[in-house]
């Protein structure tokens, strides 16, 4: 679990924050693709954004993603840029995941596992949504 | 002999679900791009399954677009076969028809 | 034998295009014979010499060129569907008033005729629908 | 209910015929209304086609469509159109109208019910099927 | 209070039961393109509807695209508002965020 | 008030853009003002000089062009997924060694830094996802 987002108070604050929802499943549609580009660019510009994976949104934080033969970039490799950019709080939906079967160890550390109130939370105080 | 294909995921689509629904007994079912995520063992999608055991209906997953997605077999109480675009190919020639589902 | 493959997705927003152009070459690679592919819906943007992916990405229109250069094949473009979505050759650009037309060479436009017509005379035929 | 139709072994017998899948509902995409212009295409160049209305695709046999601020062409006279062009074999799937609650009554009569049996032997016996 | 808009049918689509099981108290709803198939009464969906009756969520449909398509209320359990364009516009401003549900 | 619009589907394929259309269209007669208009994802096909409906049907991109005009809005395109969509001003189509670009007058391509800057900068935010 990253340090920076252990911190469930801080995490789920999302004040004068954007929020990009992410709920759509990686590769079927550039969907993910384009909700992970905004988010860096919002740490490439400077601007606090926060990620809520929610629903099919999930998948795009599953370990051991293998682009060999489909078109697509490797969608694991592109989220992992995240926290270079400065992008941190990346959150995952506790529901979504046990809806779908997921353990928290099949997916990547740079996310952060929150329970369905903390999801309310987070949408009820952030400023603005972005949804993809 | 049908082959049907599924390119949705059974969470956030109905159309593995209307597929299940439809198809006969010997029909084949391949599972393609969002597809995939039909061969995990979530217990949402599993509930929607009985009647897959009563048919003789043969299950097969699209092996790169699996990969992709970072999943694997052994979590679904279903046989699926990881089959790649080559395989795909014959599955259409076996099958009489297709009829795709998305 | 013969295949038909009707494609309803555009490249880069979802995934049709590229598992229809897999599954083509594979048609191929095994020795059968590609009656038509028929571009259909959003498929007709896999006709558009505008699309520009990044270098190190695959160009979806381009692969499909190169395997109808190579193998002959007959790549039909729906002209309701292509018109309506902002494809179209020069002759049609013309008629429309368009400074110039975006259909990649080796791509014709033509009715849904060509569609019924492959139905008929194709020993099978497979349709990609649209992933997003 | 049309005469044409009414026996039910003429109805689902679909060899040699193209089956024409229509899974969605109208307006939401422009799926629906490709469908119909492939029924009618067929219907205009005497190709034998038959439309099996499932799922979603239900809905675009629904009375008093009322098209007046939205962008998109009437549905329902589109589909109205078909019989003119010798396009009478429209089959709804019974399961489909009662899973959302649909009467008989509340669709055009240009189509007939059809059971679960009598779906899965339309299936059987078509020799190609166009899904949209 | 968050606006939530969804666009897909209920028949087809999981995301009008993704946006009941996220939605709030006090919280409202509009459904609009094909998602205005969710104010029709299809058992199918009347199942997934518990938490609406608790919960005081205001449900909005937009008129142009129910008319469109045929419907008419008084075919569901639930209490549906028809809203046109610019009372659209206004439930945007009374809330302070809309999310998208597609 | 200030709205800021995203458009993310299509005009013709999905009703996205007639809604949004229609959306931005009351936002104005009510005395709102509409801080930017941002086309992203499929969204980008709104702004094709190419796109040429039937006569009797609303041509969505000039619906745009003209609410754009008179009410000296700013439409931005984003670039990324313009040109990946085959969307590109005359300026990147020389740059791609295109013979000629396809966007509208009134729409300028730019970065997603301006849907952070709207998303800042608007009393309202509302996304308008693809309906296909």
């Amino acid at each position: 679990m990253n340090d920076n987002v252990t911190d469930n108070t801080s995490a789920t604050d999302g004040s004068k924050r954007i929020l990009l929802v992410c709920r759509h499943a990686p590769y079927g549609t550039s969907l993910a693709r384009e909700s992970i580009e905004t988010a860096l660019a919002a740490g490439a510009l400077g601007v606090d954004i926060t990620l809520l994976f929610i629903n099919d949104g999930v998948w795009q934080l599953y370990n051991h993603q293998q682009v060999s033969v489909i078109a697509a970039k490797n969608h694991g490799a592109m989220l992992s840029a995240l926290p270079l950019y400065g992008v941190e709080r990346l959150l995952v939906d506790e529901k979504s995941l046990s809806e779908r079967g997921i353990k928290a160890s099949n997916l990547t550390d740079i996310a952060e596992v929150i329970d369905k109130d903390q999801v309310k939370h987070l949408l009820a105080n952030c400023k603005v949504i972005l949804s993809f | 002999m049908i082959l049907h294909t599924v390119n949705k995921s059974p969470y956030a689509n109905q159309c593995l679900v209307d597929c299940l629904t439809t198809a006969a007994t010997g029909d084949t079912i391949i599972l393609i791009e969002d597809g995939v995520y039909g061969a995990t063992a979530g217990p949402l999608f599993d509930k929607s399954l009985p009647q897959l055991s009563e048919l003789d209906i043969k299950l097969y997953v699209l092996r790169p677009d699996f990969e992709a997605r970072g999943l694997h077999l052994g979590q679904s109480v279903l046989h699926f076969s990881l089959v790649d675009d080559h395989r795909f190919v014959e599955l259409v020639l076996e099958a009489d028809k297709v009829l795709s589902w998305y | 034998m013969k295949f038909t493959i009707v494609i309803l997705g555009a490249p880069y927003s979802g995934e049709t295009a590229d598992t229809a152009c897999r599954f083509a070459e594979a048609v191929i690679a095994q020795g059968h014979n590609i009656y038509r592919l028929f571009f259909y819906h959003d498929g007709v943007h896999n006709a558009s010499s505008l699309v520009t992916l990044p270098q190190d990405e695959i160009q979806l229109p381009q692969r499909w060129q190169q395997l109808i250069d190579q193998y002959h094949l007959e790549a039909v473009v729906c002209i309701a569907s292509a018109l309506r979505r902002g494809v179209a050759n020069d002759i049609e650009a013309r008629r429309f008033g368009k400074p110039c037309g975006n259909l990649l060479e080796g791509f014709e436009l033509a009715g849904i005729g060509e569609l019924l017509d492959a139905a008929a005379h194709s020993d099978r035929l497979i349709t990609f629908g649209p992933s997003s």
